[in-house]
């Protein structure tokens, strides 16, 4: 069924797509706060920014991050003089890619959600001693789950499906960047259709556990009234 | 004759020379080739799906043997048409020695391949480094391309410092030689021969096109292109 | 009682502006009283720091929460108010405990158990504590945003028409309980009303505003019998009264309550010799004769002076006497003032219908 | 006036049940009145067919809307209504006048230009029409949403508390253009409110509420003069007469009206002779006297039959009187029923202050 | 710079970008209203299946749309039947491939923007005689601007920037089913990066000055007070 090497996937596959997403929610909400609620010039620019790499076809982004996240790139150059190292072909180096990738699946349905909230829920808020962060925490936040759901399942199941810079960046390393995606490729260009679909099915019957139960724990359901 | 058109899946590492025949094929013959690029892999599962292709230019001869087994090739019309050649190839000057002893003794952090479980260079450079008896050291510095183009990526960009390319990638067309930085062309003897084979599919045998290509590609013009761009003739 | 809350704003919206000039005192409650789209809930907002006034200074007991000449803007969270909203404005994630514990988890010296459950029982929303806001009926979000934001403890407590929504006699349950609170804790509230009845039983001071500026302001019995104000015209003019309970006719039922220049039967009060009660006469209620009556059913019959008399409208004369030191406001017909030849300076007798008289 | 809403209704919310069976005049104004969470809004939504009954019943006019039993339930789009919501709920996305037209391009017959005109400039909100609902005061907001539901022309007007955030001047504007309305075009309003004022100006029928069931409902004087009901125990105790027009004494700026039983002097009320006129008369403004008084400014002494007396509040006792045909509220003290050894059948005068006489 | 063949494949592109996010926006819209509203236990499956696709790499997901639209496929079968023939190869195929990849990008916002649309304003929009659809169209969709922009940004972006499945589904054929993103791929694999950067350029150029009009004439600014 599924070899040592299928079942070394998922478990990487699992590890990149949590820690990217953890990421992609952590950067991408002050920043989607942001565009949600500037009145800046800039917000135009940024927003179309944020949506820009998606444009490119991975591969093609994948290079273009190669090139510079490598160490002759300037993100490269700073990362080693950081001490960190080139991050192409390390772990580090496909979470921060996925990032990259993926960040707009994460900020667009945050920024819609954000904006949705009336000034006056924060209004009350600060009427009853609540900080601004501590407002985004205690109203913004449970006001806008059903963005966050959102945010969370397109962040999280697009960095398990991307493959294109992740496997450029990533330099397909067995047990080291290889995820299930590459995987899955290999045995399909093998013509190992039968291990394809084990773990095809298998990453299938996963993921629709995983977000059946965020989309029926999580009770987003409609508002009543 | 009347003008016809051919759809020609070719594989990607095969996309400079035959682009070339393409043209030269079409000022011949005044029939027109379309090509279709993607890997292999690609391309046989696609035509088992009843893609329109009428031609098949693998980059390696299981695809298109397995094709006439399946029965979406005429039988016994594969041939080859072409040899791949495998480099050893490094971005900087004076690094890969023409014997390939970097690959024994030398320091490097990552060496990178073609997926060696789908790609033909990939399969042949592991062939390559097993009897040079250096696969065990070398294999955890292994970072692998989809194909040999994303191979080429790792070693241009630098994030390799050396890689097993095609020969092709690197041949500077004037000169017939490796055009730049350091590389060493490995000899055909340490790995299976290298056999790139086409295929005439069902789709392609009534049309005069098609077989008028595979006419063309063995004629003097086009073998010369296709030894123009690094690769080995087929013996007859 | 002494004006320690100093409030200068000046705001532009295009088609309205505010600008007021205000010193407010530090205790007791000031009735914030106006047309709509006069500016109550604007002026309100920029007290609270919800709207950054253009030019704005605001100092309360000494601390300056807002300076624009001097680049201070204390944030809302910072300003330890109470505000509730004209509309009720609950968050609508949370159940009305979590509502009313929001506020209550951010403060440090918070009211104790037994304080708290008084508020809520007097607020009758024990009951609700499990539900959601959307399933409450408009008075009941109204009663908990009250309550949310008096469980805070305040400094200062900033109400937008709190009672708008809630019936007789939820009000007349309520009213006395803010009065008492401000007694109790010594929180000046603002306070934004339309019901002159609100005003009555509530100010201690009053703010008329019109059109983002301040009519008039002070002390509310002064400011009530202006005759200049166009509260003295209107069909529910009153005068309000401070006086002292003196004597209780436990027969009929009836307190006997002192004022400045003499006394006045009351329907029974609870409270002992000396307590402080407030009274307050509709203008339509006092009516004058010039003989002292005989076999009426009215209790008070005082005698009084006449200091001013003004047209009113449809055919009235607003009429301003003094009873000892106190003004009094009586609406009569122009008719009466000619048939009694009433003229300043002359002396008379009001009748006060006992049944009138309030809290 | 006949009654030919009728509407049945059961709807429980868990901890809330409504359970009414109304039989309503299909014309005039019937006001729901009733405590915070007594089920007003419940009701208006059932009719409006916001919230689907278990059970219910509701015919308008020989039009079956619902019907749960035959499985009808028309959609609330195809019920030609208008509704005022508690909180004016205007789109935010749309400016006043988008608001307005909203409903206005959805209707087959709508009023003619200088009419709608007219609402607007009534409710004052014509400098309003290019604002944001947000940038509009909360009673502004509200006056759009009535505007909103009145320019639709209705069959049945569902108004709930539409002017609890208006000032008095306000109300006194827009409660007679109401009653109008309602007399012109013919369309009955179901009018909630907490306010006796209202109630008194403009209901023609009266359903008292308690905890979702209906206490009473019946034509107003009716109604109102039920000891048995708390309305004749509150504070703004009333009683409402007709009247019409008899006379002007333009000397004294009064009109003269005649009521079944005799006749009443008022500030001087435009309309010629026989206009109809709806009298107000607090029961707190009656007083009882036994002799007929003389020399007072209290134009209207009536002689009146002691019908009914009851115990109030705080030492208060409730008279109701026959004045001619006529029931009349009075709210005195005990002491004063006990001087005047007051009795059922006995014949008296009443007083009634000329001032507290409202159109 | 741009070869002839480098602006046919933008040219499809665009063509199957705009005809593909008119559809996602077709079916997604009563999708995501449908989805915002009820309370079916249906409801996290559904979107749990809306979600799945997902999760697969593209490639193999192409893999499987070759095989299920494929003549021999079920899907396939059927539209043979209809006479339309089978659709891989064709623009068509390509259309429906794409439509069914990006679709949860443009489904997922719509349904948190319509969630956020409060009961009130549709039963205001009832007693003005507004019927369900009408409402839908005068109440819901103004007040979800900003989610159907974000639905039509991310639903046009990823439809660019595919590439597997269009790769798989489309086969590559010049002037038919090669896109951009494809193109590009075909510069990079054949080693021409000149030409590779230049249309990757030129495509950013592009889609840059068109997302930068979504957001800055769209206007979702923030609500005021
Ligand atoms: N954000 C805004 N932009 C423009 N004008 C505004 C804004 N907010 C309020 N206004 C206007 O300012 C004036 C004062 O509004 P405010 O809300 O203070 O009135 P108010 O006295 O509270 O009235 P109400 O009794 O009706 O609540 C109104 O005319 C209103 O239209
Ligand atoms: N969706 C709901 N779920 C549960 N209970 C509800 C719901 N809506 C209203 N209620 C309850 O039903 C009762 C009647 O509510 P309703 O809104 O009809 O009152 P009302 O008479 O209009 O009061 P008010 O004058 O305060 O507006 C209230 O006790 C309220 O808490
Ligand atoms: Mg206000
Ligand atoms: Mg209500």
């Amino acid at each position: 069924m599924f070899s040592p090497a299928d079942i070394e996937a998922l478990l990487l596959t699992l590890k990149v797509a949590s820690l990217a997403t953890i990421f992609m929610l952590l950067f991408g909400t002050p920043l989607a706060w942001w565009l949600a609620r500037t009145r800046s010039k800039w917000r135009g620019i940024i927003n179309t920014f944020v949506a820009l790499p998606l444009v490119l076809p991975p591969t093609v982004l994948g290079f273009y991050l190669l090139i510079l996240l490598g160490k002759n790139g300037i993100v490269g150059e700073f990362t080693t003089w950081l001490g960190i190292g080139a991050l192409p072909f390390t772990f580090a180096g496909l979470v921060v890619a996925s990032v990259l990738y993926s960040i707009p699946f994460v900020v667009q349905p945050l920024q819609t959600a954000f904006s949705n909230i009336g000034e006056q829920s924060l209004e009350a808020a600060a009427t009853l001693r609540a900080s601004p962060i501590d407002t985004f925490f205690s109203v913004v936040l449970p006001l806008s789950k059903s963005g966050f759901l959102t945010a969370t399942i397109l962040g999280f199941a697009h960095t398990i499906g991307e493959f294109g810079v992740v496997l450029m960046v990533g330099g397909n390393i067995p047990d080291k960047t290889r995820v299930v995606s590459v995987q899955i490729y290999n045995h399909v260009e093998a013509l190992e259709y039968t291990q394809a679909h084990w773990l095809a099915g298998g990453l299938l019957g996963f993921s629709f556990t995983v977000l059946l139960i965020l989309y029926t724990d999580l009770k987003i359901t409609p508002r009543v009234k | 004759s009347y003008a016809d058109t051919t759809l020609v899946a070719v594989a990607s590492d095969f996309i400079k020379p035959m682009t070339e025949i393409a043209a030269e094929f079409e000022k011949a013959t005044s029939h027109t080739a379309k090509l279709s690029f993607g890997s292999s892999g690609k391309a046989f599962a696609q035509i088992q799906n009843d893609a329109p292709f009428e031609l098949y230019f693998a980059a390696s001869e299981q695809y298109p043997l397995e094709l006439e087994k399946l029965g979406f090739a005429v039988e016994n019309s594969h041939f080859t048409f072409a040899i791949g050649k495998l480099v050893l190839w490094s971005q900087t000057s004076n690094f890969v020695d023409d014997k390939g002893d970097i690959l024994k003794n030398g320091t490097f952090k990552h060496l990178a391949i073609a997926d060696p479980s789908h790609a033909p260079y990939g399969i042949f450079a592991v062939e390559v480094m097993k009897k040079l008896n250096v696969f065990e050291k070398i294999e955890p510095l292994f970072v692998q391309g989809e194909n040999i183009a994303q191979t080429f990526q790792f070693v241009t960009t630098g994030n390799a410092e050396l890689g097993f390319i095609a020969f092709a990638q690197v041949i500077d067309t004037q000169t017939g030689k490796i055009g730049s930085g350091s590389g060493w062309l490995v000899p055909e003897n340490l790995h299976s021969p290298f056999n790139q084979t086409a295929v005439l599919l069902k789709k392609g045998e009534n049309n005069p096109a098609t077989i008028a290509l595979i006419d063309f590609i063995k004629s003097p013009p086009a073998l010369a292109i296709i030894k123009k761009y690094g690769f080995g003739l087929p013996t007859r | 009682m002494n004006n320690s809350i100093t409030a200068r704003f000046k705001l532009d919206y295009g088609e309205f502006q505010l600008s007021v000039n205000l010193s407010l005192p530090n205790s007791g409650i000031t009735v914030l009283f106006g047309h709509s789209g006069s500016g109550k809930t604007t002026l309100l907002r920029c007290i609270a720091g919800l709207e950054q006034a253009q030019q704005g200074y605001l100092e309360i007991n000494g601390n300056v929460w807002q300076d624009s000449d001097g680049g201070i803007f204390l944030p809302t969270y910072k300003r330890p108010l109470g505000y509730v909203f004209q509309d009720a404005n609950l968050f609508s994630h949370l159940t009305v405990a979590e509502n009313l514990n929001y506020g209550l988890k951010r403060i440090k010296t918070r009211f104790d158990k037994p304080k708290i459950n008084h508020i809520l029982d007097l607020l009758g929303i024990q009951h609700l504590l499990e539900r959601m806001p959307d399933c409450l009926s408009g008075g009941e979000k109204q009663r908990v945003a009250i309550a949310r934001a008096l469980v805070l403890n305040p400094e200062i407590l900033l109400m937008d028409e709190p009672l708008a929504s809630l019936d007789a006699k939820r009000k007349q349950e309520i009213l006395p309980f803010l009065s008492r609170l401000n007694n109790e804790l010594n929180i000046p509230i603002l306070y934004v009303t339309h019901s002159q009845q609100e005003l009555a039983q509530l100010a201690d001071s009053l703010v008329v505003m019109d059109a983002g500026k301040v009519l008039a302001s002070g002390l509310l019995s002064k400011t009530l019998s202006r005759l200049d104000l166009p509260l003295s015209q209107d069909h529910d003019a009153i005068t309000v009264w401070n006086t002292t309970i003196v004597e209780h006719e436990t027969d009929f039922h009836l307190t006997r309550v002192l004022f400045e220049g003499g006394s006045l039967s009351l329907p029974a009060i609870e409270g002992s010799f000396g307590t402080p009660l407030r009274v307050q006469i509709y203008a339509r209620d006092v009516s004058i004769v010039l003989e002292f009556p005989r076999a009426t059913s009215i209790l008070n019959v005082l005698s009084a002076t006449i200091a001013d008399i003004a047209d009113g409208k449809n055919g009235q004369s607003i009429v301003c006497l003094k009873v000892g030191g106190q003004p009094l406001l009586a609406h009569i017909t122009r008719k009466s003032v000619a048939v009694l030849n009433l003229k300043i300076g002359k002396m008379v007798f009001v009748q006060i219908k006992g049944m009138s008289i309030l809290n």
